[in-house]
């Protein structure tokens, strides 16, 4: 790096932190989420796979790690879904069709597709988590005859919060997934399951433990809470995927913000082993649930 | 015309030489050198030059090292107007630099920024801002904080170009690089004898016997410690006194956590990405939307200080992300020192504690 | 014809701080006319108890955002008159070159964005954006010169930073000093524009004669320094100010009414500077004030917008020699004294605010706590000769439209530049 | 990013306070003009006449100290669709605050003598705690980057949370020397940044103008102030303050107001 002839400046082909444009196609807005479908400026697909997350900007407002909700196997064009929390998430809230944004990624490992070959997928989402199992439910289900079983489980904080309402009745009608949606609080017109997803995956689901591989996403304390549900039912913890959610700034292990113990959340993840976790201190996730 | 010959090679200047010189690089590129700061004599600081007979290079230390002629503070990242499609220009300085004047733990603290920063995917920027700078490093004497010996880097020269060291008849000069012997033709020097090379030596020698304080164990013995146990007392001391102020990540010279903002113009339209320095000792640092902060307690996070420069970089790049500088021990105003306390972790392992 | 006229203007525009103006005619007569402050007091004068002497001197600038400087150095100069503390010249000099950015600021924002639009018919100076841009981009001008001269000597003008007790913490850059210098002296054209433009506004040919007071130095035109002065011939020294000066409440107002041995008005300020220290002022001041027809004595409390001018090139032209006597000299580090072993004592500081004559007067116990404070504002210490001047005008200008008589009221409240966040934190009672 | 609709109106106020915050804001000067393209200003008594009661956006600075401020603030919170608290005064309370240890009426009598009953004060409150206040802007005066920051984020409707580093980081990102090495003590460490480290940088103290970060560690500064230190220059300041519990406490209630207590217990984010 030091000889003389580097020292000729050459202009570094990509920068680093520069995102690409990508227009917003269409927006559809619920009262506590916007599902945004965009489109690289070059028409080219984002080429990720299900799990993985783009660093999405509002130019002036910042930039946030987002997953992307939909899937590979339908590349035109690729969606988010984002809640509006802050700063980002709002201005990409009440953002509009035609509206720019600037995209870098896809960044991240994300759900082992492979591993999962040939076995049932049990998908635990909570909230929010629902986004990136999206993307994942919905390539399975696009390559339906390398996967055997898959078992969908999600809850939600109350009825009007349930995201995907479409997909999730689709989820349910269908008979090649078998769908248990639950509400924290429901409300008058709802007649469905209430408590946490936990109560369906202990009391309902039948697995076959040595052949599911499991894939959460959700709250902080909602993975532990599933973990043991699905340890007691013999599901081993190598089979077991948490995706996690940290404080990004770069999204490819430099700012140093989502270090967890020695891994980069961003990096090394956001989709982790369960058995991996364990070994971590600050995996708050998969510790034990305390007495 | 030293490109052929193996280096490194020696030479010798006299002090007036090497300002001719610094004068004569000053004409093609700028030159950023540590120098008295004009608001606080008696204090030192790293600045862009601009008259030669402001190079101090007897200093002792400067609160911000170095690595801000490659990585400032405060830097934009690009420029962005909202236009349809948005334009996006990216924001660099142009031309390579000289940056003189580096203490040897200051110059292996850029060479494990290089790992870090090169890890892929790289961080394109770093590597450009590196690529234009020619290093220039100098020995020095070590003050009250330093302990750069315990961690093997008092005598670091990588990545430098060349090398300073001050003996009677001016500088020893080593040439370390072809980009380094190139640039030192241009400068009038002389061989170096025996007595210079000597001179130099003994310099190291006294230099080995100044310093004040040393680590109890080696860095790969440390990691093993860290991992093995908790020291949750320990840190909870240390949490007790620090204020969380992040001073001594901000004055490191390995650190390189940082965060990013946007700044708009006043047309609302346009503006600028800025990225500036962060530090993993502020409260916010790991805060996610929600209110989750996974480092929830002070000792957390002085824990995390200690793990991420002697365990957990040090087993992903096969090195500390610490070089002995002492400047966080200097700047924190909470009187934490690192040397200290990390003696204190030694010992407590060493007197085979068991867990808590 | 105001035969009958019940005037009262509720916190008065343009003007720091909230006053009203009540004028009541009846029968072509004059009854009753004042100026009554109604700003909430805020009681410095209390809170100042209690408290070190840096302390003091760093709330003593938060009596008033806009003549924080002056505050603050009158507060210095009372704590090292109380602790015998010396600072070197240099730093007399800096003090110095705050002080007159601080003038400069505060004139400017008094002449351009509160006085100017009575003049030019518009309610701000802003709205002369499109219509005036000259203008309003030279009042920009030089309000960033004043601020950028208090930013380079004293961090900002609001609040000063670093103008502490025993001198200054930090070393002045020659550079930013001779960049300094140079604006300054662009500056003067600016002036010069400034001294046309209210050249063309006519000021009612009011005259009344009062007592003037201000500071007096025999070297320099006094904005730091001096002895305390009167026009009528009274020298005394600053620290005997309670000798002359007293003070008193009336229930209509928030602020205190002071006055000068038994005279119950007199007026500090521009105008009264202007006229004890004509002598000291430079060259192209004197000029600025013959382009004005100021001629001292001068009467007319009206002309004080005029000798804030002057003072305007005055400070500027001062201030350019400040700076190349700094540069000339070389300017040397000197750390910030360390406070005095606590102990007691008492002192007063009078310095020439840009509205008049600021007395701070400290006494500290044993431990150097301060255990009593008292400040006398400028303003206070005009509003008796205000209202004075309200009585004999009001008078004179009764035979037109009421709404005319309320706004040359207004004019004339608005001449002297009250600050009225200063004066409702005067201490002590007169009696 | 905004689309162009009307232009909002703001307006500025000011209750018990220096007035230096206003001043502050007219230093945005050239600003000032780009900033009239964006907005129109409805009333700015200390600056213009004949202002307007209809405004979207009104920039209150000064404590609340009098039933008349009180009403008047609720008028304004009833009016403005965003409410900017400008200032520490206005934010936090500031030195006005630091009347209310004293009885009011003893406040009063020492300022008026007998002649007290005329004039009435109440315990000096910051109007972001008699309304709801949707933005804050710190500092004593203001500080003109956050001044600056809050303006683009009303007009792109951005949240502002208060910043929560304190003035250490900025000292460092400016590279300024830290005053402790002149053994001037700094309440930086414990004070949310925000004000690009202003004081510091002119190789002042930081005197704690824009309030306490969320989590501050008050025990480390008495600690640092009242014991010898092992570190040559924390044990030369601790020397030379040579400061007592009680001397800090006054120190820190210079913008915190006098109620803040420095107690050992943990807080929760602490040790
Ligand atoms: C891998 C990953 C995938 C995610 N996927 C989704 C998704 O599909 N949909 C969705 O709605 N949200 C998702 N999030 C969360 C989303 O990133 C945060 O809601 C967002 O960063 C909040 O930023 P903001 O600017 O809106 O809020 P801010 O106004 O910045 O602040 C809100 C809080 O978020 C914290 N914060 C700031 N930046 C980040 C960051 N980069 N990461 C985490 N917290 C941050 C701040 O400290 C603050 O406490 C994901 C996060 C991660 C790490
Ligand atoms: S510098 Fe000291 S007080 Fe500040 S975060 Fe570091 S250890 Fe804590
Ligand atoms: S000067 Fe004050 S704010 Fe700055 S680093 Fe030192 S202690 Fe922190
Ligand atoms: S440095 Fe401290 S006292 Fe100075 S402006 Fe900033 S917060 Fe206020």
């Amino acid at each position: 790096m030091t000889d003389m002839e580097n020292r000729q400046i050459r202009a570094p082909s990509d920068w680093t932190y520069l995102p690409e444009p990508a227009r917003i196609v269409s927006i559809r807005r619920e009262k506590m989420d916007a599902v945004i479908a965009l489109e690289l400026a070059d028409g080219r697909p984002l080429g990720h796979m299900p799990g993985q997350f783009v660093q999405i900007s509002r130019l002036g407002y910042g930039e946030i790690p987002i997953s992307v909700c939909s899937t590979p196997t339908r590349p035109e064009r690729f969606k988010i879904c984002v809640r509006p929390v802050g700063h980002v998430s709002d201005a990409l809230y009440k953002a509009s069709e035609g509206d720019w944004v600037g995209i870098r990624g896809p960044f991240g490992r994300g759900f082992p597709v492979r591993t999962m070959r040939d076995r049932d997928i049990l998908v635990a989402a909570g909230g929010i988590g629902l986004a990136p199992l999206r993307s994942l439910i919905q390539y399975i289900r696009d390559n339906r005859a390398d996967y055997r079983r898959i078992i969908i489980v999600y809850g939600a904080r109350n009825p009007s919060l349930i995201l995907f309402r479409e997909d999730v009745n689709t989820w349910t009608r269908d008979s090649d997934t078998e769908m248990f949606l639950t509400v924290d609080e429901g409300d008058e017109s709802w007649n469905g399951r209430t408590g946490v997803l936990t109560q369906p995956i202990k009391e309902e689901i039948e697995l076959n433990p040595r052949e599911t591989v499991a894939a959460v996403v959700g709250p902080p304390v909602m993975y532990r809470f599933v973990a043991l549900e699905l340890l007691a039912k013999g599901v081993r913890n190598r089979r077991i995927f948490f995706s996690l959610e940290r404080h990004f700034k770069c999204g490819i292990g430099k700012c140093g913000h989502c270090q967890l113990n020695g891994v980069y959340v961003c990096q090394d993840g956001p989709v982790f082993r369960y058995s991996d976790l364990t070994r971590l201190t600050e995996a708050v996730e998969a510790r034990a649930p305390e007495e | 015309m030293f490109r052929h010959r193996a280096l490194p090679s020696y030479r010798v200047m006299s002090s007036e030489d090497l300002l001719d010189f610094l004068g004569h690089l000053m004409k093609s590129e700028p030159v950023m050198v540590p120098m008295e700061r004009p608001d606080q004599p008696g204090f030192h600081v790293f600045d862009w030059l601009s008259r030669p007979e402001d190079l101090v290079l007897n200093y002792t230390t400067t609160t911000l090292p170095p690595k801000k002629a490659f990585f400032p503070p405060t830097e934009t990242l690009f420029r962005f107007r909202g236009d349809d499609p948005p334009k996006l220009t990216p924001v660099k300085e142009s031309g390579p630099f000289v940056l003189m004047g580096i203490h040897p733990c200051d110059l292996a603290a850029i060479e494990a920024l290089d790992k870090a920063y090169s890890y892929p995917p790289p961080d394109r920027r770093w590597e450009y801002n590196r690529s234009r700078a020619l290093l220039i490093g100098v020995d020095c004497v070590p003050d009250e904080y330093c302990f750069c010996d315990s961690l093997g880097v008092s005598q670091a020269r990588r990545p430098g170009d060349l090398f300073l060291t001050q003996i009677d008849r001016g500088y020893l000069i080593e040439i370390h690089t072809p980009a380094g012997a190139e640039t030192i033709a241009a400068a009038r020097t002389d061989v170096a004898n025996e007595a210079d090379l000597s001179a130099a030596a003994n310099r190291q020698r006294q230099k080995a016997g100044a310093f004040q304080g040393r680590m109890k164990t080696g860095p790969d013995r440390l990691a093993d410690m860290l991992e093995a146990e908790s020291f949750q007392d320990i840190w909870e001391d240390i949490a007790s006194r620090c204020y969380g102020c992040g001073s001594c990540n901000t004055t490191c010279p390995a650190c390189f956590c940082f965060t990013m903002s946007d700044e708009l113009d006043w047309d609302l339209n346009s503006g600028v990405r800025m990225r500036s320095w962060d530090a993993c000792q502020l409260q916010d640092f790991d805060l996610v939307a929600g209110g989750h902060r996974f480092r929830e307690k002070r000792w957390q996070r002085v824990r995390h200080r200690w793990h991420r420069k002697f365990l957990y970089l040090y087993r992903r790049f096969g090195r500390p992300f610490c070089t002995g500088c002492g400047r966080c021990s200097r700047a924190c105003t909470a009187d934490i020192n690192i040397l200290d306390e990390t003696n204190r972790i030694i010992e407590a392992a060493s007197r085979g504690r068991t867990h808590d | 014809m105001a035969h009958e006229a019940n005037i009262h203007i509720r916190h008065l525009t343009r003007v720091e701080g909230h006053g009203d103006i009540t004028a009541v005619i009846e029968g072509g007569e004059l009854k009753e006319v004042r100026f009554s402050v109604v700003e909430a007091p805020r009681f410095f004068e209390v809170f100042l108890q209690g408290r070190t002497h840096h302390e003091v001197a760093h709330l003593a600038s938060r009596v008033c955002g806009i003549c924080a400087v002056s505050h603050r150095a009158a507060a210095l100069k009372a704590i090292e008159n109380a602790f015998d503390l010396h600072i070197s010249e240099q730093s007399t000099s800096l003090r110095r070159l705050a002080f007159h950015g601080e003038v400069l600021s505060s004139h400017v924002l008094h002449l351009y964005f509160l006085v100017a639009p009575d003049y030019l018919n518009v309610p701000s100076i802003l709205h002369l954006a499109r219509t005036d841009r000259d203008t309003v981009e030279r009042a920009m001008r030089l309000k960033r010169l004043a601020y950028d001269l208090c930013e380079v000597v004293v961090g900002r003008h609001t609040h000063p930073v670093a103008m502490n007790v025993g001198g200054f913490p930090f070393v002045h850059d020659k550079a930013s000093l001779s960049k300094m210098k140079e604006r300054l002296i662009a500056g003067l054209a600016d002036m010069e524009e400034t001294v046309s433009l209210f050249r063309r506004f006519d000021s009612p040919a009011f005259e009344r004669e009062t007592e003037y007071v201000s500071l007096k130095h025999s070297d320099v035109y006094p904005f730091y320094d001096g002895e305390l002065y009167s026009s009528e011939g009274e020298t005394l020294p600053a620290d005997a100010y309670q000798d002359a000066v007293s003070e008193y409440v009336q229930p209509y107002s928030t602020a205190k009414y002071a006055r000068w041995r038994n005279r119950p008005e007199y007026m500090v300020g521009a105008l009264a500077r202007l006229n004890n220290n004509y002598e000291g002022l430079k060259p192209f001041a004197r000029y600025a004030a013959a382009e004005l027809g100021v001629t001292v004595p001068c009467h007319n409390p009206f002309m004080n917008n005029s000798a804030q001018i002057v003072e305007c090139a005055h400070c500027i032209e001062e201030s350019i020699d400040i700076i190349d006597h700094l540069l000339e000299t070389g300017i040397r580090p000197e750390r910030e004294q360390a406070p005095v072993s606590p102990r007691s004592g008492s002192g007063v500081g009078a310095v020439e605010a840009p509205r008049g004559t600021l007395f701070h007067e400290y006494t500290f116990d044993d431990d150097g706590i301060c255990r009593e404070a008292n400040l006398v504002i400028p303003t206070a210490q005009n509003l008796a000769n205000l209202e004075a001047d309200m009585r004999a005008y009001t008078p004179e200008i009764i035979d037109q439209e009421e709404t005319q008589i309320a706004h040359a009221l207004e004019v004339l409240v608005r001449a002297y530049d009250p600050c009225i966040s200063c004066s409702t934190h005067v201490i002590r009672l007169g009696d | 990013m905004t689309k162009t609709k009307d232009k909002p109106r703001i307006a500025f106020f000011d209750f018990a306070c220096c007035e230096g915050c206003q001043l502050t804001v007219l230093q945005l000067e050239e600003t000032l003009l780009d900033l009239l393209n964006h907005v129109e200003i409805a009333a700015w008594r200390e600056a213009m006449s004949g202002g307007s009661d209809r405004y979207d956006i009104a920039f209150c600075e000064g404590s609340i100290a009098s039933r008349e401020d009180l009403n008047r603030i609720r008028r304004i919170r009833d009016t403005a669709e965003t409410v900017v608290s400008l200032g520490t005064c206005a934010s936090i309370g500031c030195h006005n605050a630091l009347k209310n240890a004293w009885a009011m009426e003893d406040v009063l009598a020492r300022v008026y003598g007998n002649k007290s009953n005329h004039f009435e004060t109440l315990r000096a409150q910051p109007v972001a705690a008699v309304v709801p206040v949707d933005y804050q802007i710190l500092g004593c005066p203001a500080s003109l980057p956050e001044i600056r920051t809050v303006f683009k984020r009303i007009l792109t409707s951005q949240p502002h949370p208060l910043p929560n580093d304190p003035v250490c980081v900025e000292c460092k990102r400016n590279d300024t020397l830290c005053v402790l090495e002149k053994e001037i003590m700094c309440l930086g460490p414990v004070t949310r940044c925000g004000c690009n480290a202003i004081c510091t940088s002119y190789g002042d103290a930081c005197q704690g103008c824009r309030g306490l970060v969320d989590d501050p560690n008050l025990m480390a500064t008495l600690r640092v102030l009242s014991t010898e230190q092992r570190h040559t220059i924390m044990a030369a300041v601790a020397r030379k303050y040579r400061a007592d519990e009680n001397q800090i406490q006054e120190w820190f209630a210079l913008y915190n107001g006098p109620d803040l207590q420095l107690t050992p217990e943990a807080s929760d984010h602490g040790p």
